[in-house]
């Protein structure tokens, strides 16, 4: 029981890597990488370390997000050229 | 059975080296960069796991034991927990000082290409 | 029972599934925030089960922080999503 | 005795959390998988907490801190899909081309004149 709880929770974590660098949406990556912090946060308790659990939720799954999405936010208003790389960087809702 | 973990580890190690190599993105790379960061958490803890052990807690041991018999292996490693933690506070610092030289980068040069940013040509 | 626990927690664990799928290929990012939620508020019901699965009362503490802080994020980024930042 | 309520309320809750998963994977536009979201929440980690409280008993250390952790459920989350649906619907989110009826239009339409 322990090992299928585990082996759920490395494939939830890679899947959701993979998500957050082929999402072309900056946004939406951002998003995948909030989802990898909660699962990996999740495998921290099944692993036994609810102290690194209680620093990951805080810090993997809200405030590296927020930070990146305020870098986002600041950075969209001063890129000016229209390279297919950065056209997905402002594609709002 | 613990080697699943290794080798997760290593692959997320993988996936995020893969988008620091190919991404051209700034911020992209940063994401790698954490991708890594991440797959170093686990590998910690995953060192730190013996088998059928719990948190390094001795108060109210599980499954009717005393707090001694926790106490002589039947815990995870508490040294390697400590570094994780230390790693995570480190890892969120290092991503936002990188996001803020990025904020500056795109201020300057009007791009986020890192391809295009010229002073960094060699 | 703690067999029972253990499934519990295993069944809420395979109902992420669906969501990651649509956190993958949501069109927008509000889909993306309303998937992130949902995950969050299973991963707090896996680390209770957890809890009980394993006899520690250490772990439920966790999920505590889970329930707030997602919670917290996910109205910090309809704001932003108000606001025209996102 | 015990252990027959908690699986039935386990069953039942973990069969309401699946469907709304089911439902947020399937749904065709944001407004309806947010409807999807809340009920799963609502009706699918209620009847789970509420089996691990009847197992450990209300007064335990598991029995509170589900308790507590319920009491957030039922009050932040709606909360939070609210405020949620309100900036996605003021961000022009599309509906769904076959919806019938949007009472905000006319509203909409005033503050863009």
């Amino acid at each position: 029981m322990f090992w299928a709880i585990d082996y759920l929770c490395l494939a939830g974590v890679i899947v959701s890597a993979i998500a957050a660098i082929r999402i072309r949406n900056l946004n939406g990556a951002v998003m995948a990488l909030s989802a990898m912090g909660t699962i990996l946060s999740l495998l921290f308790i099944v692993l036994g370390a609810p102290d690194d659990a209680h620093s990951e939720v805080v810090v993997g799954a809200i405030a590296l997000p927020t930070l990146y999405l305020i870098a986002i936010g600041k950075v969209r208003a001063h890129v000016t050229d229209d390279s297919d790389d950065l056209g997905e960087v402002g594609e709002g809702r | 059975m613990i080697v699943g973990n290794y080798l997760a580890g290593v692959a997320l190690f993988c996936i995020g080296l893969y988008a620091v190599l190919t991404k051209r993105n700034l911020i992209k790379i940063v994401m790698g960069l954490s991708l890594m960061e991440a797959s170093t958490y686990l590998l910690l803890l995953s060192f730190a796991y013996r088998a059928h052990s719990t948190a390094p807690v001795l108060l109210n041991p599980p499954n009717g034991q005393s707090a001694e018999q926790l106490a002589k292996g039947q815990v995870a490693d508490p040294v390697l927990q400590n570094i994780c933690l230390t790693a995570i506070v480190i890892g969120v610092a290092v991503t936002g000082v990188s996001l803020a030289v990025i904020v500056r980068i795109a201020q300057h040069y009007r791009t986020l290409d890192s391809d295009r940013v010229r002073a960094m040509r060699g | 029972m703690t067999t029972i626990y253990g499934a519990i927690c295993l069944a809420e664990i395979v109902v992420m599934v669906p969501l990651l799928i649509r956190l993958a290929l949501g069109p927008t990012v509000s889909d993306r925030i309303v998937a992130l939620n949902t995950i969050s508020t299973q991963a707090a019901l896996a680390v209770l089960f957890f809890a009980a699965f394993a006899q520690r009362p250490i772990y439920l503490d966790p999920a505590l922080w889970l329930c707030s802080f997602s919670y917290l994020g996910t109205i910090v980024w309809a704001r932003f999503l108000e606001r025209g930042l996102l | 005795m015990k252990s027959a309520v908690v699986i039935v309320l386990a069953v039942v809750g973990v069969g309401f959390s699946f469907s709304g998963a089911v439902g947020i994977l399937r749904m065709p536009d944001l407004y309806t998988r947010i409807q999807c979201s809340s009920k799963t929440i609502t009706m699918g980690a209620i009847p789970v907490l509420v089996a691990l409280v009847v197992a450990e008993g209300p007064v335990s250390s598991y029995g509170s801190r589900t308790l507590v952790v319920a009491v957030l459920l039922l009050s932040v989350n709606p909360l939070a899909s609210h405020a949620l649906a309100r900036a996605a619907y003021k961000r022009g989110v599309p509906m769904w081309p076959g919806s019938v009826v949007d009472q905000g239009a006319e509203r909409r339409q005033q503050s863009e004149d």
